[in-house]
């Protein structure tokens, strides 16, 4: 069952330039209906899932690739699928102002079962392979321009996420030897009477595995290539470098802290703490460059870079409470920050404009859109009422909770990235409805909203913020429930 | 230390000439003294070979008048090394001459790092 | 119960309905519609009043977040203010912004505002009252920055600044608090059962002076008062009145809920925090008027005067002496009428004679005598000279800082008051003096005799005749504030 | 005496007289005749494999009819059957995949010449693996010796002349260091013999007399066929001799020719010295440093290159500092994990060798990265080729390079004092082994770049595809099911003490 979730979109993928589709609507409904029909059977796989590991193949040794259910991989899978066919909709109709598209739809299409791979690894191993498979199948994605900028981002972008990659493995290492096993469990794994006297040693090999995994999830120093690679078409920043690719570096620095080394060996040690102000910085970091930054899509890239340092310092909290606030970011994060780049993407798409000085007066053109924006842009600022509040409630929580002074230090982080946050967003949309008082709209008079396709997505995210925010409350429990290895 | 140096004072020699010709290998720029230094060294060897077979006393393994008993001769072995490592040697120097040749009539010199400096003008 | 409700969404919805309304509609329907809303708005307002002391929890944003209306003395206070002030500024406003563009859009977050302020009084825990504080911001913002001129646009962003500054301040303390109290519901008397000798108290105290410094930001205390006298100039004058007599008040609602439904005036009295308190609020009031005296432009000098006359409220509340919290809420009143005839005043002379600096204005009494007669009233209320609302308050406000246990501040804060008080008559009676008595070189033929519409002038007599009334009556409010003031202290 | 036991003898006997036979042959039969004796020698390789992992033990056969200590041996465990098949595999499909090429590269005489080095080669490397004694080991040292460099300068140009000079130069120095050893050894134990020497030497620890001669001449011969084996600092002469010599030789070079030297030194930490004799001694730690050196400044040399033939070339340094990491480790794991980098490495660098030629080839034969810009859309199969060794390089998961990163990353773990330099190296290696492999991958599909070249099908050339699709398949072989062949590494080292 759970390959042949992950085999559809890779099989559908490598179909797309083969099969001669006579007319573009045609290929539109296949990859449509392929991913609809995936995302509806990971739905079903989530719903009745058993406990039992599925063993795929035997390693060397006692590795081997293998998949299971659990809580983490119910919130990673579910949010891809569910964001997976919006964003396939929406790619549909940016893609048609792009070439060669069957090489996009290829690797875009194989990506999906990529993620899923790593949401449904049942130890650090699988979660390894199809980490670097990620990597590699969304470089092509990154230089799809085959300009030279996109050319320099995919290089950067592979030389990190490789790299990063290469320290994690170091961590992988760690686990095989100094672990009972390499599967994933609530609580970590490793054998303190293997460990003995190696503590340190093996807090330094965590950190340096956080940070290569952080490669993705775009910690400082690391994020760099992170705003590089928005010079890829719109879909894949969204979809790819908000949530799929970074959430899956976020993913598995989870998996590593408390799947792996298990929480119990981290806390209170020089490790944490390590971590933790790297994280710190991050957030605070991210959101002034975004200040700095006038390229929109850039401009979101620098904001989700703090924003998964949020969700980073929710996972380095290393208490329940922590998790379940680092999955509850994780997944509004995604609704919130795609439905936010589908606006950009859209602007994009409607009017060719990049920069933010370039919006005046737009507001009035394309209503929707930036309706829609300032709610994802209210809601990343946290304001009450929608979705971003509620995350931060909770990671605010657990941080307050968890009687670390230095957790206190990163609830003011939060605080201050948020004003940051609402500045930088704020700036966009006060600028698309109030171009100032002598403001001629002649330039931009036939701009209008775009079709459905594009907005449908963005209606049901920001119905899906605006839910989050104010009813809250079963999907938090169920985060809280998995939080707790009840999953 | 001290006195085994002087009992085995062949294989000094022996150990010292092969350093000589080491260096001479390593260092000379010019391409026939890196072959005499070659040369040097594997002779070097040969001697350090011949030295540890010869037993005082003793004649070269080829049996004379009749004499049969091996107390008669010296160790065979190392003079059987010994004359492979020759015939070894003299085919490595003569493939190394036959390169030498072709290189002076590219370019016309025997220095290794003036040809070279020629083949980067080339800059194939 | 639901009817709590409907103060709150009516003219939020109203507002919505304008905005997304697609064409501008033609003036004389938009003022009309919006002057029904605003009227329908109040008479909600007063029929919710009739349900006090009734809380309705609506539902929860997570498990433990109900967002509850709660309607109290406070509630009462405040959203009247709010009702007459806004209608009257509504009026002024049908005249005032014919010369303004995109009225629509004004009209719309104005009655957004109405009903986000209506929701802050009815407010009934800590999470609902901080929902509405970051909406208040947001559906302000619009108004300042409505006339859409560069410096408009950053006053605007420089008051989203500041007021997010002071929310997410607040937001921190908010968070421990949570963490800290079992619930935060207003209850009078506070909810916080830490001792400010414990560990955690100490720290809870720190807590307490950041959500001052937050909220205070919204009051426009020092230091964080800067962006006041940018955004209150930059915003159309009806804008301005309805900000600084109202939605400053925002602030002080804020401090009144935090210190004395949430910590409960015991937590902080002699701590350190009331001390800085009070030196904040003190240098602020002195400071405020110093500034005010020193500026050209009017409403320039209008707002930084509604800087030092809020921290006299601050003070009030500082002291944490009954007397001292009666006259604090008698000068939200007091000063709410006030300030807001002032600032429509300043608002109909910019729109009959298009001057905004003080030293223009030579014999502007002989023109809009009317008005200038208001003003004049006004200011001496501000400046608190009997019988007007002003007088009342600083009164209670005096007694209480002498009667409060606040040590060497006894003496202090009444002679600060004091000093302001003559400050205050330093900047606004001059506007009076060369009004009425431009001096012998001024020719009277320029002269003509251009009052106001009579929109414009209504409200502003309305208002000087409430401030007047608070002034003469002052115990039917003090009378209602008394009772229920003993059970906060 | 089973039969199968004379294959290494008939495998190195045939290759030697294949290669006089050739050079009087016509040249397309000689190209027959070299290609049938590869074939047949690997065949041969293959069914002693299977042979002796029935078995379960090594054999020793005699050369001649004079027993040990006299005669010369020949000796063949299931590693030698494996190392032996492997060379065979690799070096068929490296001729076949260079020989289009090499009739615009060699003139049209020499061409026999080719075919009788590359049989000596393999009959030199046969013996190398086979042997069981040291003076064979060092005779063979030398004729591999100058076969490989008649291979390097077999394609007559000035560079390639030059380079087989430095390469002469650089080997013969190893060779004499080797031989100079290898003396000593005699004078000391009075055995040729593999074994015979590893009873005496292990007397010699016990009474404890002659350590500083025996530590010395170990030492002269590891540094020997260090030097011979390209270590770094001593890799000098390694990237004109695989940058510029025909691909065929680029890749048998730099996959078989260097191993031989490696294996036939694991040889002799086994089988002469003893492996825990030789920990015991600093060598190891030496070994440990250069291996490490070698693994970054191979890689920094690496990429500061333009130029892709010399760019594979200097990754081969560092790689071969990976083998010597695991040496230095001086555990058994480390031992395993290099063995299987020994294979794993070979694979990849002829795969990439092969697969460089196909891009250079339809960018005008030039090989600076520039021109390269999107050849892989104008040899697609050259292009996925060069991007499955690069990941394979670079250890991605499913391609034999994780595997061995895998397993010296877990060998080094064991290993206290090394552990946390070892790993760290390992990092940072992969980093920069990504930075230049995937700046290459990148760039040959970077644009569809300049159009004049000529694009190449399928069709134009079924042989280099079909050569490459096996070596890409051998690849993922031992990536994924490295199991097996982990275990056969580890029998086979069993064997050997």
């Amino acid at each position: 069952m759970i390959i042949c979730i992950i085999l559809l979109p890779i099989i559908a993928g490598i179909l797309v330039p083969l099969l001669p589709f006579r007319k573009r609507s045609h290929k539109e409904i296949f990859l449509e209906g392929a991913v609809i029909l995936n995302s509806i059977l990971v739905w079903y796989l989530l719903l009745h899932h058993s406990e039992s590991t599925f063993l795929l193949a035997h390693f060397t040794g006692d590795l081997n690739i293998s998949f299971r259910v659990d809580g983490m991989s119910m919130v990673f899978a579910g949010l891809v699928s569910g964001l997976w066919p919006f964003a396939t909709l929406y790619a549909f109709e940016y893609m048609t102002k792009e070439k060669h598209e069957n090489t996009f739809f290829l690797f875009y299409t194989m990506t999906y079962g990529v993620t899923l791979g790593i949401a449904f690894a049942a130890n650090l191993l699988t979660m390894y392979f199809f980490y670097e498979l990620l990597t590699l199948v969304t470089v092509p994605l990154v230089m799809h321009t085959l300009t030279r900028e996109a050319v320099l981002a995919s290089r950067k972008y592979l030389y990190y996420s490789l790299g990063g990659a290469a320290f994690a493995f170091i961590g992988l290492i760690m686990v095989i030897v100094y672990g009972s096993t390499t599967d994933f469990i609530l609580g970590g794994v490793l054998d303190l009477a293997k460990i003995g006297d190696r503590t340190n040693i093996l807090l330094l090999i965590y950190v340096m595995a956080f940070m290569g995994f952080g490669v993705k999830a775009a910690v400082c120093p690391f994020n760099s290539w992170l705003p590089q690679a928005g010079v890829a078409p719109t879909p894949v920043t969204a979809l790819l470098h908000a949530v799929a690719v970074v959430k899956s570096g976020a993913f598995a620095i989870i998996r590593l802290t408390y799947y792996s080394f298990g929480t119990e060996f981290l806390r209170g040690t020089w490790a944490q703490t390590t971590v933790m102000v790297v994280v710190m910085f991050t957030i605070v970091y991210g959101c002034s460059r975004a200040l700095k930054e006038t390229h929109i899509k850039r401009r979101l890239a620098y904001s989700t870079i703090s924003n998964l340092s949020y969700i980073l310092f929710g996972a380095v909290l290393m208490t329940p409470l922590g998790l379940a606030g680092a999955i509850t970011h994780l997944v509004f994060h995604a609704v919130m920050k795609i439905s936010s780049f589908f606006c950009a993407g859209a602007i994009m798409h409607q009017t060719d404009k990049r920069y933010v000085h370039e919006l005046n007066g737009l507001g009035y053109k394309m209503p929707c859109v930036f309706g829609i924006f300032t709610v994802s842009a209210l809601a990343l600022m946290g304001v009450p009422g929608l979705a971003g509040f509620i995350s931060k409630w909770n990671l605010a929580q657990a941080a307050v909770d968890s009687n670390n002074p230095l957790a206190y230090g990163g609830v003011a982080c939060l605080l201050i990235s948020a004003l940051l946050t609402a500045i930088y967003m704020l700036s966009i949309v006060v600028r698309a409805f109030f171009p100032g008082r002598d403001f001629d709209d002649s330039a931009i008079r036939d701009v209008h909203d775009p079709n459905w396709k594009m907005l449908l997505p963005l209606f049901v995210f920001t119905v899906f913020i605006i839910l989050f925010g104010i009813h809250s409350q079963p999907i938090v429990d169920f985060f809280y429930d998995v939080a707790a290895g009840s999953y | 230390m001290g006195p085994n140096l002087w009992i085995n004072y062949g294989e000094a020699v022996a150990a010292i000439l092969f350093c000589i010709g080491f260096t001479n290998l390593l260092l000379q720029t010019n391409l026939i003294k890196k072959i005499i230094g070659l040369n040097i060294m594997d002779s070097a060897i040969y001697l350090f070979l011949a030295e540890k077979g010869y037993i005082a006393g003793r004649t070269a393994p080829i049996v004379t008048d009749g004499i049969t008993s091996v107390e008669a001769y010296i160790n065979p072995i190392p003079s059987g090394l010994v004359l492979t490592g020759i015939v070894v040697s003299v085919s490595v120097s003569a493939l190394m001459l036959s390169l030498t040749i072709r290189l002076y009539i590219r370019y016309h010199s025997l220095d290794l790092d003036e040809i070279a400096a020629q083949l980067k003008k080339e800059g194939r | 119960m639901y009817l709590i409700l409907l103060p709150i969404l009516f003219p939020i919805l109203a507002g919505l309905c304008l905005l997304v309304y697609r064409k501008e509609p033609e003036r004389k329907l938009l003022t009309a519609f919006t002057g029904i809303c605003l009227v329908i708005t109040g008479a909600l307002v007063v029929s919710a009043l009739t349900l006090a002391r009734q809380s309705l929890t609506l539902f929860y944003l997570t498990r433990t977040l109900p967002i509850c209306f709660r309607i109290d003395e406070i509630s009462v206070l405040f959203s009247l203010l709010t009702v007459i002030v806004f209608i009257c500024a509504g009026l002024f406003a049908f005249v005032y912004m014919k010369h303004e563009q995109k009225e629509k859009r004004y009209y719309g977050f104005y009655l957004m505002v109405f009903g986000v302020l209506n929701a802050l009084c009815f407010a009934g825990n800590l999470i609902t009252f901080y929902l509405f504080f970051e909406l208040l911001t947001l559906s302000s913002l619009p108004l300042v920055l409505h006339t859409g001129t560069k410096e408009a646009i950053m006053a605007g962003l420089k008051y989203l600044f500041y007021s997010l500054c002071g929310a997410y301040a607040s937001l921190f303390g908010i968070y421990f608090l949570y963490h800290n109290c079992d619930t935060l519901t207003f209850t009078a008397g506070g909810v916080l059962q830490v001792s400010p000798a414990s560990p955690e108290g100490r720290f809870l105290l720190l807590i307490a002076f950041v959500m001052i410094l937050g909220f205070g930001v919204k009051a426009g205390m020092f230091p964080m008062h800067a962006w006041l006298p940018t955004a209150h100039p930059a915003a159309p004058a009806p804008a301005s009145a309805a900000l600084s007599a109202v939605i400053v008040k925002a602030g002080v609602l804020a401090l009144i809920r935090v210190i004395y439904y949430i910590f409960g005036a015991d937590f902080l009295r002699g701590s350190w925090v009331q001390t800085a308190w009070l030196t904040l609020a003190l240098v602020t009031v002195f400071m405020g008027s110093m500034l005010a005296y020193r500026e050209p432009v009017l409403k320039k000098r209008l707002a930084y005067s509604t800087v030092s006359q809020l921290s006299y409220i601050l003070f009030g509340l500082a002291v944490m002496h009954p007397d001292a919290f009666t006259g604090g809420l008698l000068h939200v009143l007091a000063h709410g009428f006030i300030k807001g005839s002032l600032f429509l005043i300043a608002g109909a002379i910019i729109y009959t004679t298009g001057k905004t600096k003080v030293h223009e204005l030579r014999g502007i009494g002989k023109e809009m005598p009317l008005t200038m007669w208001c003003y004049t009233i006004v200011s001496l209320g501000l400046i608190g000279i009997p019988p007007t609302g002003g007088f009342v308050s600083k009164w209670y406000l005096a007694i209480g800082g002498l009667a409060g246990d606040i040590g060497i501040f006894r003496y202090i804060g009444p002679i600060v008051l004091l000093i302001s008080a003559l400050l205050t008559a330093g900047y606004l009676l001059p506007l009076t003096i060369q009004g009425f008595f431009p001096g012998a070189d001024y020719d009277y033929n320029t002269l003509q005799k251009r009052e106001p519409a009579r929109l414009m002038t209504i409200p502003i007599l309305f208002m000087t005749i409430l401030s007047v009334i608070v002034g003469l009556f002052p115990n039917i409010i003090t009378d209602y504030l008394t009772e229920f003031v003993s059970t906060l202290l | 005496m089973d039969f199968v036991c004379n294959f290494p003898f008939f495998s190195i006997l045939i290759s030697l007289f294949s290669g006089t036979i050739c050079s009087v042959l016509p040249e397309k039969a000689a190209k027959a005749v070299n290609r049938i004796v590869i074939a047949a020698v690997g065949v041969m390789s293959g069914i002693l494999l299977l042979y002796l992992l029935g078995t379960g033990e090594s054999f020793v056969y005699w050369m001649g009819h004079f027993p040990a200590p006299w005669g010369n041996e020949i000796r063949a465990g299931i590693l030698e059957a494996g190392m032996a098949l492997f060379f065979c595999i690799i070096m068929y499909l490296s001729m076949a995949g260079g020989a289009h090429k090499l009739f615009d590269e060699v003139e049209e005489s020499k061409h026999n010449l080719y075919y009788i080095l590359i049989n000596l080669l393999l009959s030199s490397l046969l013996a190398l693996v086979y042997t069981n004694d040291m003076f064979t080991a060092y005779v063979f040292v030398e004729i591999n010796t100058i076969s490989a460099c008649g291979l390097i300068m077999i394609r007559q140009v000035g560079r390639t002349i030059e380079a087989a000079v430095r390469y002469m130069i650089m080997s013969l120095l190893g060779s004499g260091l080797f031989l100079f050893g290898l003396c000593i050894m005699y004078d000391l134990t009075g055995h040729l013999l593999m074994s015979n020497i590893k009873e005496s030497v292990a007397l010699l620890i016990q009474s404890g007399e002659y350590q500083i001669p025996l530590i010395v001449s170990v030492a002269l011969m590891c540094i020997g066929l260090c030097i011979k084996s390209a270590l770094f600092p001593f890799h000098a002469w390694l990237p004109d001799a695989y940058g510029y010599s025909t691909v065929s030789s680029a890749a048998i070079l730099s996959s078989l020719v260097s191993k031989g030297y490696i294996f036939l030194l694991i040889k002799i930490i086994y089988r002469v010295i003893g492996f825990e004799i030789f920990n015991n001694t600093r060598i190891i730690d030496v070994l440990f440093v250069f291996g490490l050196l070698g693994m970054i400044f191979g890689s920094l040399s690496a990429i500061k290159e333009n130029d892709i033939r010399r760019m594979i070339a200097y990754s081969s340094v560092a790689q071969i500092g990976y083998i010597y990491m695991g040496f230095g480790m001086g555990t058994q794991a480390g031992m395993v994990a290099s063995v299987f980098h020994i294979l794993s490495h070979a694979a990849t660098k002829s795969l990439l060798f092969i697969a460089a030629i196909g891009l250079t080839e339809v960018s005008g034969g030039s090989r600076k990265f520039i021109d390269l810009t999107g050849a892989g859309y104008r040899n697609k199969w050259a292009g996925v080729a060069f991007t499955a060794g690069s990941l394979s390089m670079v250890g991605v998961p499913l391609f034999s390079g994780f595997i061995s990163k895998l397993l010296f990353a877990q060998a080094a773990v064991q290993v206290e004092g090394k552990m946390l330099a070892a790993l760290i190296v390992l990092g940072i290696s992969t980093v920069l082994n990504a930075i230049y492999f995937m700046k290459t991958v990148i760039r040959i599909y970077a644009t569809t770049g300049d159009t004049s070249y000529p694009c190449i099908t399928f069709k134009d050339m079924k042989v280099h595809a079909i050569v490459l699709l096996f070596f890409i398949v051998l690849n993922i072989i031992l990536g994924v099911s490295s199991q097996p062949i982990v275990n056969m590494i580890e029998q086979g080292l069993a064997m050997f003490a």
